[in-house]
Parts: structure tokens; C-alpha cells; sequence
């Protein structure tokens, strides 16, 4: 029923292996005139010039918000191209082509200096807004502004705020700072000028322009948290109307020029997205062609799953990797998992396959991970430090769990331990998981309860907050990460560089805080090399998996589906392996 | 009993209604806000549900102002009422919005005021309260009556066992059977959460509600036929049904003029509490079935700490209840001359 | 709020059928009021059916639990990993000779087991939500009744306030809120059960408390306690020991009938989330987990949900044999 | 009803045709019920003229009011057995089809009930369910049903009855209810009138003025009355005959002055023994009968009565095991019981009447 809601997807690997085809399932091609099983993995299908027809998408929930500046969805993100610019943007392109960043609204990607801490890009001249001004650089100031800096625009991610300097007197945004220079540390010296300054070099800021905050938005039509239903367009197409809970339409931008914009098609002539829409509806209504596309990319209901393998379908279904490891972190500060021994007992005994089963099974969970950094994101390497075998009947065998129980025995808990194991109440495969996981430890005799939080307060509340872990004695946490940028960076740093523990909301819940760690992520971000910053972070997922903290549980993975009706579709792990909306259009 | 002493009688009883919604309304604050502070949580702790995803210091500090957590409970409670009064003001951002009143205060997750969410979603209710209460209604009723009036006959056996089965059986187990068969076999009619407004498609509507409609009435049905039997059997077995009938009065006279006015008046009364408390959400009918309704968007704002959202559905239902109740009550009077509102 | 009527839902519903209709009552007179009931409910086949299932399902309840396998161990094997569930048995159920009521979709544990484990939580706390609800329905009710005047208004009030509440709605809320925290040394299911009985039964308390109410309005203008109080008693003993035993009849009759709405409630929560914390297994839970699944597994669903109505349905067919047999209105 | 009764030859049916306005033969009303057969009503027969008044008493559940029910056709019919005759100016009612006695209802008999207020809709004026009466009846305009109505309430002594008429049931006393009732029992003029327990929840002062009522009412329509009590009393002030039952059956049965004066019955005896007299001294006690009326299902063998009955031995062990005849021992004067008429004679006059 509940679907997963990529928390934090803005990215996904580079290198897109092989394998990861051949993972996609023994692939048969299927039968009928489609373009077969997960041929949009690694190439856009059914590519289409033909304009008109209207796009019709579905969500069985909605926005956060659609304001550019105020989202987190991956979806939404990938969405808001439609109707906004940024400075760069993923190239529209499948499989690992569309993890390269291109130039959007700026006519190149930005021209680092001082050693990676000053980024400059130029506007590309002559963009206007559907209301027929001009975009001028100090838009996109604005909204960055706005969005990293209010009080009221809380959704959207806070990177700028993080990595860009602050005035010697904390900024405080633009609706209560009404100076007219606002943020110093972004210089506008021209309308189609702007520089960031940053606190530290960093080498992938490209990557951080290319989220949705950077579409610039005019002060003067700025009106808040109603701006999301006031949407100003810089993009192909603008906002007809958004009702919250019911549809958004979007219509041409008449003053939205092709000759700007070298990588968008603008195919379509509307775009109608219904918004919390049943979800099993919304496959129904796909299967039967009354509808284009679930917008989510999540994947199809448990319930449609036996439909779309059928061989008369199963030349529409791709099943790519979502960019998401499913895990379990391990707390560093709760006994006994303070001790290296007993995490690693733990690595030993979980039972992935059954968390894989929970979760959906091969096709509809993903594949048993045994790495941090899933295989669609730059710098993953395969390795296995913790090698288990599997008995036909499931569960892990008996040499194996040996393996776990000498660690328990060296840890100084040979008759294994008592633990707690959080998930979020009201994601049921989560619970599900927890489940698997608890019946497989307890063969060793850890013996964990399941306590369970509301998604909503998950991270901010509780697991995200050591001190309540910590009083609570919660050692296992199951979560799912995606990273909000393509790298390894990206992924990594949030969940186990030291310096992202927080008193609250925090994602690094294993408070893995290793100085060699932490060191080995300020080196690779300050390398301009990037052949070099990949090796980095697969050297740094291994160390990470030295420390036993995190227990990698599943590559996500997902069924789409992708009806006859839409053209040019191609599988972007730019927004983690959802299809691409940039150039999609409708044969009729 | 003239009209003013009904007219006095209602207004008192809408001065009731709002000292229980206020109760009602004290009784949510208190399970959302006080409750948690018993259990251990800090201002900050609650805070930090609403903040997004960067809790930091100060955002949970400016979400505290913001949403005026950082006062005592009493005095949250006194703003939210003044916002009913007076209406709300609120910072969206370089403007401060204005909620009219009755301003039920905005959402602590979308910052979407609650008043028209409310709207939004009562037709969804509406339609599958008021087309289930219909059908069970009259198939509850005539069943009963029916049964009654054959008493011991393989009918009344028959459907009192059924009656029997439909009150043991849980909505969200038939909402669901009657999903896998009908929809997902039989394909006769469209599957969970096709709902559409009558407003956009009236054929789709019917079609999307049949299900749930005969989902919900089943149940209520089985009661109300339990209900009229019995209420039936027992005027039946009244000294003025006797008497009806020893002064010669045809049976059918006896039946509908003497024993179902005086029947049904019961009825009335649990027809008129059910209703209410449906059209305040049919939680579980919603949920099995996703209709949009109030019951869902009240879930979902449970789940999500969402208070303002939670209150605004609270007393949206109770206010229906209350309201049904009062007309349930002005009805009867009217109905049975033996009662007197006052 | 003055309300003119107090015909609620639960009133009606407890008018008992006229058994004797058309008898003289004074017929079968000379037998105490308890032989009677117990002539009458050993004819009632159905009711004895109904009682027997009861009977079989605490057994179950108490000792199903020590004879069936462990509920929380995975067969994985029997699953079938592309279509998440189970691969034999008919309908995708999983049903075989190891296996009686087959097993769950994608992780295969046994059906049987979590059924039966399922059985005493859900009659636990139906149970114990049942006694608190009598309590605390009995001694208010008969206090509104006995006493009158403004105490009975209060509680009236009371009552009326519950009545309007969505009570559903607080259920969860109320679950929700105490969902982490840690009451009395409890927490985790220890705790959860304890909630789930106080939400239950702490908001079922008026349907019951009305009953007894109109009970006492009624015995309190008859002739013994008359007698009792000219001479001398105190109230607490016309309470206790005059009222009280006249009422035995029907807070029976209500108990058992209170019993089954108890289990729906429980697994209406389960449900929708707020039940039992798994790996505990959980009749409402099993359904919830089956919305996405029976379409290619329906017997997940199918089994779980005749659970609860074949127990809702026994209690209901005891509960009314009861009734009809002790006819609380006969006295 | 039986199916011996439904298809009862035309012929015997004429020969049996009697010459009294009311014959009730050999009457049996019994109820099957899941704890036994109920046998309300045993063989129950007596005979009653118009202009007559007959009273049945007896204690309660002796199968008075069900006999009275029987002969209106009230008794549920889905759970009765009847069997016998009841003929009511020459028409038999057991062998009729319910349609047939509806129509006699009302009209050529009707009923007064014990207790007003729940025998009238407590939803409709009174006015109201007169009129219903009437029209049922009678095919008249409501505006003449009315005029009738109040007219009727008028005749039974309800003052401003063109006001009350408009009035409901819970709006008058106990007494004007009770006079409302008789005005709708009478509203069609029946020819025979019952009237069960009339007065029995009422006051005394008010039941005389009833009482009243029903005997000049009685003479102004020349009806035949029945009237049902325990309340020898009343018997005594209104009746002409008296007919006492006994679990389910006729045990004696006399005019007024020899029941009171000359009683043949042991229960008879104990009904005169437990009547409170005014114009006896007070500090004589009253002589309650033993023990409590008999279960209709499991009545006693031989003389129903005779667990109760001080003279029970005096019958040699008879009175346990043979039910004893109802016989007629003096003109128009009949008992059922063991004991030799001298006997019992000598007993009244030694022991009971000196008492009394």
C-alpha cells in the first residue's frame, strides 16, 4: 500500500555495469511488438519527435510541494524541469549517460577558482518567464536565497546553506532580511553573472546547482508558501493551475524559445499530473492505456506485479535499480554494538534474503546488497567482507552462523545479546523487514525487539536523534538512502562522515565518527580529479564496511511500467532510475 | 409547546453543543499536546516533527514561534479558538496570509489552512455516508419488519441469521472480499480508490461507490434489521396494538399506523448517531476502499502529528453528531407527543 | 445539553424479544430466574453452538499456543520469490500437510500458528477491555441511576460526550502518542496490549453504563429497596447488596455481547496499524497486510478475516442466546 | 384452530346452534411453548344473555383474560391451539376465519382493558383513535366521526369533551382515560361488552364512578357484559352471574347471591376468606388461601386444586388422582369438587361463613 517516497534521491551511480542488465532478471525479451523487457535501462525507446497530445501522469500522493525551492522528491525534482530552469541540469539520456551533468540555464558548467571555492557560471541571454521577462541572474540568487535561507521554506534540501559562506551576521533570509545585497557569498556582477562562494573546496558543486533551488524565481512574484500554487515558469511549459490533492496542469510557456534551450523537447502540447490518485488505480488505469505514467517511478503495487510479468506485458516493464540501498545501521554507542565483534556478528547472521523477500522479492526489492554504495553510483566496487552462504530451505547455514558466533564469543557474548530494532510504522515492507531480520539474529541468540516511529518524525524525532537512541537503546536502525547528489560524495557523506551527527535529523545513524573516514571525504570532495575521487569513495565504502557499522540489506530495485504511449523513455538514474520526464512525449 | 418554547429548547441545545465541542476540541489538544509532554517529550522534541528536513537548532527554534509551540498549552488553545472566532493570521513568507474566520488554523506539515481541506474532502463522505444509509436504511428496516411480522418463519430465520453474520463480520473483511470478487474477478465494478467526484464524472461516481455502498449498508442493515425486528416484536407486544386490534382494525392497519410509527421511533434516534458519527469519517470503509474522504485525510493527519488537521476533522465529526442528534431529538418530540424538549 | 431522550443505539439493541409474548409469564412460574435461563439457553441448540465455539477458542487461546509451531519462523523455500507468494496449495495458500492453514506470502511463516497466536492476543485484550468497560460502565451507571439529581446529570453528560466522539479516531491517536514511550517499567507489547485494553475498553464504558443506568432507574422505585432503606440502610448497601445481584442478569448478558464488539475494535486498530507490534501476530494485522497481496494470494485474507467472524459470530450467537434466556426485561 | 373445526359439517353446526346470545363450549386455548404446553384455557363453557352481566374470578393466571382474549380472537395466533365452541348470536367465531371475527370486533363485541394508559397509542389523540373505531365500523365522514367521538366522551362523563377530544392519552387523569376507553370500547354500540380488570389501576373513589358508568351504560345499550376480575367486590356490585376459575378451568360457577351466600367450592370458600369486609370487625384476620396458584403447564393431577385445598384428605385420597366433573347441584348452580355435597355444606356452614 505505501509506496516508498524517495526521501532524498537526486542521484545515482555512474557506472552502470554490465551487469546490472544482466541483473535485471533473465531477461527473455518477451514476446510482442515492444521494445522488450528493460530496453529503456540503457536507451531511450520509442524515440519520437511528434509534438502534441497531452501527457496525462498520476500519484497516489502529492507534492511536498511543487515550488521548486521548497521539494525534496526525486520525482519532483525530475517534474519541475518542465515548468523551471536551473543552472545545470542531468543530460536526458538513459541508463549511465544520464548521470552527466549538462549546462541548462547556464551556457556551460561552472568555472571553479580559488582552488575549487568560487564557482562561476553565466545565464544564457534572451530566457524569459511564461509572464514574458527576462531571467536575470539575481532571480536565481533569490532563489537560492529563499529556499536555503526562510523560515518558512522548510522541505527542500539546506546544501547551500552548508557550503556557502554566511555574512559576518548570520543571514536570515530574504523575507526577513530585506537588504538589497542579502547573501554576500553569491555575487550577481551581471544580469547573466552569478559566483558562489564557498566555505571549503568542492569539487562537484556543478552537481549542487543542478537541484531545483537553482530555478530562479522573481522576488516580485515571490509570495511564500503560496507560491507553490503561483508558480512562476522558466521552463517549456507553465502551471495552468496546481490544486493541492487534486491536479496540477501545465501548459506551453509561449515565451519559452527552443533556441535557449538546446536539451528539452517540449513535446507535448499539456501535461496533466492527477494527484493522490489510488495507487492500484493508477496501475490499472496505465495497464488499460488511460493513463502514461505513474510519476512516483517507484514501481507497481505487490497486486499488478503478476500482471506485468505476464508475457504480454512484460515487454513494457523495466526493472532498473532505484539508486537506493536498503540498510541497517548499527549504533556505535549502544552497548554491546560498540564492540566491532558483535557488529560484526551481526553482519554474519542478518538473513538478507529473507529482508529481500520482505521487501518484495528480487524484481520488486532488489537485488541482496553487500556494499554501501549501490551499483548505480560512481565509485561502487564490488566486495563482500563478510561472506555468507544460504540454505535451500532459507536462512543463513550453519557455517556461517558459526562464523557469527565465534565474533559473538570474541565480543564477549557468546550467548548473544539483547538489542531493540526500529522501522517505520507506516511503510508495512519496512516492518516486514525488521521481521526477517529479527527471526534470522535470534538463531544466534540476539534477540531484538522492533520498535516502530511514523516516517514523518522517523529521522527528526527519533533514530535521527542519538540522544533518544541512546536512551532508548536502539543498536539496529533500518532505513533506505539515496544519495542527493550522483557521487559517491554525495551518497556516503550524509550517513557515515562524523561531522553529519546531529542532535536531530540526522542521517548518519550508525554515529560512525572515524577521523581516517572523515579525512578521506575532505580529500576526495577537494580533488578536482574525477577518476581519482572515484577510487576515493570506493576506498572509503570499504573502509566503512571494515567498521561493520552499516549492514546493506538491499539494492533497490523496481517494476516499471512503461505504456505504448509514451515516446522517447529512458530510464535516468540522475533522479534514481525513474523515467526521464524531460523529453517524454505521447504518440497521440 | 409553542414555537418559541422549540425555538428556546434549540438554541439551548446548540449552547450544549458548542460547550461539547469544546470539550471535544480541549480533549484533542490535551491527547496531542499533553500526552506526549507525560510521556517524556520536550517542546523541542515535538517541534522537530514540523520542522523539515534540516531540524536544526534554529529551525526548531523558529518553528517553535512560528507555530506558537513555545506557549503553554492553554494559550495554543485560546489562539486556535480565537482563530475560529476572529480569524488567523499567517506567515507564508514576504506576506502574511489572512484566514477568515472560521479559521481552523493551518496545517502543521503542508501550511495549507484547514478549513477548505475539510471541504474538500466532506463530499467524498457525504456520498458514501448518506447513499449506504439510504440502502441499509430502507433494507434494514423492511427486513426487519418483515421478519417480525413472520416470526418464526424460515424468512425471519433466514435473515436473521444473515443479520447475525453481517454485524460479526469486520467492514474491512467484506470491503475487501467484495473487492477481490467484484472487481478483481468478476470485473463488474471499478476497484479500490476509482472514487471520482459527482461533480466530474456522475456515472463514475455511481459506479465507484456501489461497492462501498453495499459494503457499509450490509453491515448496517444486519443491525438495523436486528434493531427492527426487536423494536417490532416488543410494540407488537403492546397493550395499544391489542387494542388496535380489538377494535376491529384490519391487520395492515394495525401494523402501519399503530405498531411501525411507534417501531420505528427508536430507530430514529440510532439512525440519526450512526449517521453522524459516519459523516464525521468512515475511517475503515475509507481506508479499505480509498475514498478521499475524512476519514482518510484524518488518518493520515494522525499519523503525521498533523493537529490542526486532526482538530479541524474531530470537530467537523463531532459537530455532526451533535447537529444529528439535536434534529433527531426536534423529530422525536415532533413524532411522539409524550415528549417534551426542554 | 439536555437531551429529551435516552433511547441510544445500545439501548434499543438490548430490547429484548418478546419471547413469551401472548404467555402468562406467572405459566412457569417456581423456578428461580437462573434454572429457567439454564432450561431455556440447553434448548437453544444455536446459542449452544455459539457457546461451544466460545469455549473452543479460549481453549485455543490458552493452550493453542504450546501445540502449534513457531509462529515467527521463515519458509522461505515456499515462496515463490517473482510473485511474492507462496508456491503450492491451492489459490497460492501454501496449504499442505506441514502446513494446515498454509503459510504468509513472501516469507512463509505458518498460518496455523499465527492464527492461533493471534487468537489469544485478540481475546486478551477483548477480555480485559470487556471487564474495564463494566466496571467502570456498572458503577457509574448504577451511581447516575441510584443517586439522580446532579450526579446523574454529569455522568448523563459524560456519556453523551463519548457518544459524539470519534472514537476511532482518538483510538489511534491515543495509541500513537504512547507508541515509544514507557509507562510502569512496560514498554513495547507489554505496554501495547495494556494501551489497546484501556483505549478499548475505556471508550466503550457508556453503552454498558446506560443499560445498567436505566436498570437502577427502574429497580430503584421498587419495593425491596424501599424496604431496605426504611430500614436503615446505607446506600452503600442498597447498592452493593440490593442492587447489585438484581443487575447480574444483564451486565451477564451485556458482557458477552460487549465481548465480540471488543474484538472488532481490537482488530479494526490492528488494521489500521495501531495493533499488537509484530513479529506478534494479530488478526486485523494479517488483513492489513493482505490489501496487497489477495489478488494473488487471497487466501491471506480469506483466513484471517472468517478468524474473526466465526469468533465474533459465536460470541454474537452466545451473547443473544443469553439474552433470550435471561430476558433481563422478564424481572 | 384445529382443522376438526375448519371443516366441521354444515349440519352439525345448525343442530348445535344454541339459543343463548354468548355460548362458550368446552373451550381449550393452549399455548406449546419450548418449557411445556401452557394449558391457559381447559374446557371452559358457560352461557350469557344480553341485558346480563357474568362475572369470572379467580386469581391471576387462572386463565381469565386469556378466556376473554379467546372469545375476541385476540390470542396469538401464531403460537395458540384452540379448540371448541364459541357462539356469539348464532355465529361460531373458532371455526371463522380471523377476517370474519375482525369484523365483529368493535362492533358486536368489544373490550375494556385493564390498564388505560398503555392500552391507548400514546402517539394519537384520543379523539383520534375513537374515531377510528367509528370508521372502521361505520362509513362516515371524519367530521361526523368526530361529532360522534365527542359525543361519546360526553356520555361517559368526560367534561369539555369537545376540547379533551383533541387531547393524547398521557394528557388525562387515571380515571378520564378509563372513561376514554369505555367511550371507544362502546363507540360502535357492541352487544357484548368485557371488561377486564376494569378499575384495577385505579383509585378507589374513581373506580365506584367506573363501575358505575359500566352499569348504566349497561342498561342504556343492553348489552351483555362480561366482566373479569379477582376483585369479588366488583362481582358483587355489578354481576348477576359469577363463574370462578381454577387453573385453566370452571370450578364453580353460580348466580351472585348463592356464590356469596351458599359457595360449594373449598377455592370458592378461600376467595370469600380473603376479601377484606368493612362491616366485619377489624381485628378478625383475613384467611389467605396457602401456597400459590398451580403452573399451567404442569398442572396437578386430580383436583387441580387440591395441593392447596384444607379439605383435600377428606376426599379419601380422591381428590389426588381424579379430577373432579363441574356438576350441577342445585338449579342453575354448579361446583367441581370430590367432596359429598352435605359435606361441604356443613363445612361452609361451621367453619367459613361464622369466619367471614
Amino acid at each position: 500500500m505505501n509506496k516508498i517516497r524517495p526521501l532524498a534521491v537526486l542521484a545515482a551511480g555512474v557506472v552502470v555495469s554490465a551487469g546490472l542488465a544482466a541483473c535485471g532478471g533473465g531477461d527473455d525479451g518477451g514476446s510482442g511488438s515492444g521494445p522488450g523487457y528493460n530496453s529503456a535501462i540503457d536507451k531511450i525507446v520509442n524515440t519520437s519527435d511528434k509534438k502534441g497530445g497531452t501527457l496525462r501522469l498520476a500519484d497516489s500522493d502529492d507534492f511536498d510541494s511543487p515550488d521548486p525551492g521548497n521539494t525534496y522528491y526525486a520525482w519532483s525534482q525530475n517534474f519541475a524541469r518542465l515548468y523551471g530552469r536551473g543552472l545545470t541540469t542531468f543530460k536526458p539520456a538513459a541508463g549511465k549517460d544520464s548521470l552527466q551533468v549538462v549546462p541548462d540555464l547556464a551556457t556551460g558548467l561552472g568555472t571553479p577558482s580559488d582552488g575549487g571555492k568560487t564557482w562561476t557560471y553565466k545565464l544564457r541571454t534572451g530566457v524569459q518567464y511564461d509572464d514574458g521577462t527576462t531571467v536575470t541572474s539575481k532571480d536565481v540568487k533569490y532563489a537560492v536565497e529563499r529556499s536555503n535561507f526562510s523560515d518558512e521554506l522548510q522541505l527542500g534540501p539546506k546544501y547551500f546553506k552548508q557550503y556557502l559562506i554566511d555574512n559576518p551576521t548570520p543571514y536570515k533570509g530574504p523575507y526577513k532580511d530585506k537588504s538589497p545585497e542579502g547573501l554576500k557569498s553569491i555575487e550577481t556582477p551581471d544580469d547573466n553573472t552569478i559566483v558562489f562562494k564557498l566555505k571549503q573546496a568542492f569539487s562537484e558543486f556543478d552537481y549542487l546547482v543542478g537541484m531545483s533551488q537553482t530555478i530562479p524565481v522573481p522576488q516580485a512574484k515571490d509570495t511564500g508558501l503560496k507560491y507553490e500554487s503561483a508558480i512562476v515558469s522558466s521552463g517549456p511549459y507553465k502551471v495552468d493551475s496546481y490544486q493541492r490533492g487534486k491536479v496540477m496542469t501545465l501548459s506551453r510557456n509561449t515565451h519559452w524559445r527552443q533556441d535557449t534551450d538546446p536539451i528539452r523537447k517540449a513535446l507535448p502540447d499539456k501535461i496533466e499530473l492527477q494527484l493522490k490518485q489510488n495507487a492500484d488505480d493508477i496501475d490499472n488505469r496505465l495497464l488499460s492505456g488511460a493513463l502514461d505514467m505513474d510519476v512516483t517511478g517507484v514501481g507497481v503495487q505487490a497486486g499488478t506485479q503478476a500482471k506485468v510479468l505476464n508475457a504480454d506485458q512484460k515487454p513494457y516493464v523495466d526493472n532498473p535499480y532505484q539508486g537506493f540501498l536498503r540498510f541497517m545501521s548499527l549504533n556505535v554507542n549502544v552497548k554491546p554494538l560498540d564492540n566491532v565483534h558483535c557488529r560484526t556478528a551481526v553482519q554474519y547472521a542478518t538473513d538478507k534474503v529473507a529482508a529481500q523477500s520482505a521487501y518484495g522479492g528480487p524484481l520488486a526489492g532488489g537485488d541482496v546488497a553487500t556494499t554501501v554504495l549501490p551499483p548505480s553510483v560512481d565509485g561502487y566496487r564490488k566486495f563482500d567482507l563478510y561472506p555468507q552462504k544460504y540454505q535451500s530451505a532459507g536462512g543463513v547455514d550453519q557455517a556461517t552462523l558459526d562464523k557469527a558466533k565465534q565474533e559473538l564469543a570474541a565480543c564477549g557474548k557468546p550467548q548473544g545479546f539483547t538489542t531493540k530494532i526500529s522501522a517505520r510504522s507506516d511503510r508495512p515492507k519496512e516492518v516486514a523487514m525488521a521481521q526477517a531480520i529479527q527471526q534470522g539474529l535470534a538463531k544466534v541468540g540476539i534477540k531484538v525487539d522492533i520498535v516502530q516511529f511514523p516516517a514523518g518524525d522517523y529521522f527528526n524525532k527519533y533514530v535521527g536523534a542519538p540522544k533518544y537512541v541512546h536512551d532508548h537503546g536502539i543498536g539496529m536502525m533500518l532505513m533506505a538512502w539515496a544519495a542527493d547528489w550522483p557521487t559517491g560524495y554525495g551518497f556516503l557523506s550524509q550517513i557515515t562522515d562524523g561531522r553529519a551527527i546531529k542532535p536531530s535529523g540526522g542521517n548518519n545513524l550508525a554515529e560512525l565518527n572515524e577521523k581516517s573516514i572523515n579525512d578521506a571525504f575532505d580529500a576526495a570532495i577537494s580533488n578536482t580529479d574525477k577518476a581519482a575521487r572515484t577510487k576515493a569513495y570506493g576506498d572509503i565504502d570499504e573502509a566503512i564496511m571494515k567498521q561493520a557499522v552499516e549492514v546493506p540489506l538491499i539494492y533497490a530495485k523496481a517494476l516499471l511500467y512503461r505504456p505504448k504511449n509514451v515516446t522517447n523513455a529512458g530510464i535516468t538514474l540522475g533522479y534514481g532510475g525513474m523515467y526521464d520526464y524531460l523529453n517524454m512525449g505521447v504518440t497521440k | 409547546m409553542g414555537p418559541f418554547n422549540v425555538l428556546a429548547y434549540i438554541i439551548r441545545r446548540l449552547i450544549g453543543a458548542v460547550l461539547m465541542l469544546l470539550l471535544v476540541s480541549l480533549v484533542t489538544f490535551g491527547i496531542f499536546f499533553w500526552m506526549p509532554k507525560l510521556a517524556g517529550q520536550t517542546t523541542d522534541q515535538i517541534a522537530a516533527s514540523y520542522v523539515g528536513k534540516a531540524p536544526t537548532a534554529e529551525a526548531i527554534a523558529a518553528t517553535k514561534e512560528r507555530l506558537h509551540l513555545d506557549q503553554p498549552v492553554v494559550l495554543q488553545y485560546g489562539h486556535y479558538l480565537k482563530g475560529i472566532v476572529a480569524g488567523q493570521d499567517f506567515k507564508a513568507g514576504p506576506e502574511v496570509d489572512h484566514c477568515p474566520a472560521p479559521c481552523l488554523g493551518y496545517s502543521f506539515r503542508t501550511s495549507q489552512p484547514v478549513l477548505p481541506q475539510l471541504i474538500d474532502r466532506a463530499p467524498a463522505t457525504l456520498s458514501l455516508a448518506a447513499g449506504a444509509a439510504l440502502l441499509w436504511l430502507v433494507s434494514g428496516v423492511t427486513i426487519g419488519v418483515l421478519s417480525a411480522l413472520r416470526r418464526g418463519s424460515f424468512l425471519d430465520r433466514a435473515a436473521m441469521v444473515i443479520a447475525l453474520g453481517g454485524v460479526s463480520l469486520p467492514i474491512y473483511f467484506t470491503g475487501l472480499l467484495s473487492l477481490a470478487i467484484f472487481s478483481y474477478n468478476l470485473k463488474i465494478f471499478p476497484g479500490g480508490g476509482s472514487y471520482r467526484p459527482f461533480s466530474e464524472d456522475p456515472l463514475h461516481w455511481f459506479e465507484s461507490l456501489v461497492l462501498p455502498w453495499v459494503t457499509l449498508a450490509f453491515l448496517y442493515a444486519a443491525m438495523y434489521a436486528r434493531l427492527t425486528r426487536a423494536g417490532m416484536l416488543e410494540t407488537l407486544g403492546e397493550d395499544y396494538i391489542r387494542t388496535a386490534r380489538a377494535k376491529g382494525l384490519p391487520e395492515k392497519t394495525v401494523i402501519t399506523k399503530h405498531a411501525l410509527r411507534s417501531s420505528l421511533t427508536p430507530i430514529l434516534t440510532v439512525f440519526g448517531l450512526d449517521l453522524g458519527l459516519l459523516l464525521g469519517g468512515a475511517v475503515l470503509t475509507e481506508n479499505t476502499f480509498s475514498i478521499p474522504g475524512l476519514g482518510q485525510l484524518a488518518i493520515a493527519a494522525i499519523n503525521g502529528g498533523d493537529l490542526p488537521v486532526v482538530l479541524g476533522v474531530t470537530l467537523l465529526a463531532a459537530t455532526f453528531v451533535v447537529l444529528l442528534n439535536l434534529v433527531v431529538d426536534v423529530l422525536y418530540a415532533a413524532i411522539d407527543p409524550r415528549v417534551r424538549l426542554g | 445539553m439536555t437531551a429529551p431522550i435516552e433511547v441510544t443505539g445500545s439501548d434499543a439493541e438490548a430490547q429484548p424479544e418478546a419471547v413469551l409474548a401472548g404467555i402468562d409469564r406467572k405459566a412457569i412460574q417456581g423456578r428461580s430466574l437462573w434454572q429457567i435461563a439454564w432450561l431455556r439457553l440447553k434448548r437453544d441448540k444455536v446459542a449452544l453452538i455459539g457457546g461451544g465455539i466460545v469455549v473452543f477458542l479460549i481453549l485455543v487461546a490458552i493452550f493453542g499456543p504450546f501445540l502449534v509451531q513457531d509462529p515467527n519462523v521463515f519458509h522461505q523455500n515456499l515462496n515463490d520469490p517473482t510473485f511474492n507468494r507462496p508456491k503450492y496449495g491451492f489459490w497460492h495458500s501454501g496449504i499442505s500437510g506441514d502446513h494446515w492453514l498454509g503459510v504468509e506470502p513472501s516469507n512463509g511463516r505458518d498460518m496455523l500458528a499465527r492464527i492461533v497466536h493471534g487468537a489469544r492476543v485478540s481475546l486478551l485484550v477483548a477480555f480485559c477491555a470487556t471487564l474495564l468497560s463494566v466496571v467502570i460502565g456498572v458503577v457509574l451507571g448504577v451511581v447516575a441511576g441510584y443517586f439522580g439529581g446532579w450526579v446523574d446529570t454529569i455522568i448523563s453528560r459524560a456519556m453523551d460526550v463519548f457518544l459524539a466522539f470519534p472514537l476511532l479516531l482518538f483510538a489511534i491517536a491515543l495509541v500513537g502518542v504512547l507508541a515509544d514511550a514507557s509507562v510502569f517499567g512496560l514498554s513495547g507489547n507489554g505496554l501495547r496490549i495494556w494501551v489497546l485494553m484501556f483505549v478499548i475498553g475505556f471508550f466503550n464504558w457508556p453503552y454498558i453504563g446506560r443499560i445498567i443506568r436505566g436498570q437502577t432507574l427502574s429497580l430503584r422505585e421498587r419495593e425491596f429497596v424501599d424496604a431496605a432503606r426504611s430500614m436503615g440502610a446505607g446506600s452503600f448497601y442498597i447498592l452493593f447488596r440490593e442492587l447489585l445481584p438484581n443487575l447480574v442478569a444483564p451486565i451477564l448478558v451485556y458482557s458477552t455481547l460487549l465481548i465480540p464488539t471488543n474484538i472488532l475494535f481490537e482488530a479494526a486498530l490492528s488494521f489500521l496499524g495501531v495493533g499488537v507490534i509484530p513479529p506478534k501476530p494479530s488478526w486485523g494485522g494479517m488483513l492489513s497486510q493482505a490489501v496487497s497481496t489477495y489478488s494473488v494470494a487471497p487466501m491471506f485474507m480469506v483466513i484471517p478475516g472468517l478468524a474473526i467472524f466465526i469468533t465474533v459470530l459465536a460470541f454474537n450467537l452466545f451473547g443473544d442466546g443469553l439474552r433470550d434466556a435471561l430476558d433481563p426485561r422478564a424481572k | 384452530m384445529t382443522a376438526s373445526d375448519e371443516t366441521a359439517p354444515a349440519e352439525f353446526a345448525e343442530r348445535a346452534r344454541p339459543s343463548a346470545f354468548l355460548e362458550v363450549r368446552d373451550l381449550k386455548i393452549h399455548f406449546p411453548t419450548d418449557d411445556g404446553v401452557v394449558k391457559s384455557v381447559d374446557g371452559l363453557s358457560f352461557q350469557l344473555e344480553r341485558g346480563r352481566t357474568l362475572g369470572i374470578v379467580g386469581e391471576s393466571g387462572s386463565g381469565k383474560s386469556v378466556t376473554s382474549l379467546g372469545i375476541l380472537g385476540l390470542h396469538n395466533r401464531q403460537n395458540a391451539r384452540v379448540s371448541g365452541e364459541i357462539w356469539l348470536d348464532g355465529q361460531e367465531l373458532v371455526g371463522s376465519t380471523p377476517e370474519q371475527v375482525r369484523r365483529l370486533r368493535g362492533r358486536q363485541m368489544a373490550m375494556i382493558f385493564q390498564d388505560p394508559l398503555s392500552s391507548m397509542h400514546p402517539f394519537y389523540t384520543v379523539g383520534k383513535q375513537i374515531i377510528e373505531a367509528y370508521r372502521v365500523h361505520n362509513d362516515v365522514s371524519k367530521a361526523v366521526a368526530r361529532k360522534h367521538a365527542i359525543d361519546m366522551l360526553g356520555r361517559v362523563g368526560i367534561p369539555k369533551p369537545d376540547q379533551r377530544v383533541d387531547d393524547y392519552p398521557h394528557q388525562f387523569s387515571g380515571g378520564m382515560r378509563q372513561r376514554a376507553m369505555i367511550a371507544m370500547a362502546l363507540s360502535c354500540d357492541p352487544e357484548l361488552l368485557i371488561a377486564d380488570e376494569p378499575t384495577t389501576a385505579l383509585d378507589v373513589t374513581v373506580q365506584a364512578q367506573i363501575l358505575d358508568l359500566i352499569r348504566d351504560l349497561q342498561e342504556e345499550f343492553n348489552s351483555a357484559v362480561i366482566m373479569i376480575t379477582h376483585d369479588l367486590g366488583v362481582v358483587a356490585e355489578l354481576s348477576d352471574d359469577i363463574l370462578v376459575m381454577y387453573a385453566g378451568r370452571c370450578v364453580e360457577y353460580a348466580a351472585v347471591e348463592d356464590a356469596f351466600h351458599r359457595p360449594l367450592h373449598p377455592y370458592t370458600w378461600g376467595l370469600l376468606g380473603s376479601m377484606p369486609r368493612l362491616d366485619r370487625e377489624r381485628s378478625e384476620r383475613l384467611m389467605p388461601i396457602k401456597g400459590s396458584p398451580p403452573s399451567l403447564i404442569n398442572v396437578p393431577d386430580g383436583c387441580p386444586f387440591h395441593p392447596r385445598c384444607p379439605y383435600g384428605e377428606l376426599t379419601g385420597g380422591k381428590a389426588d388422582t381424579e379430577r373432579p366433573e363441574l356438576r350441577e347441584l342445585e338449579p342453575g348452580h354448579k361446583a367441581a369438587c370430590h367432596l359429598p355435597l352435605e359435606q361441604r355444606r356443613e363445612i361452609w356452614n361451621a367453619e367459613i361463613a361464622p369466619k367471614l
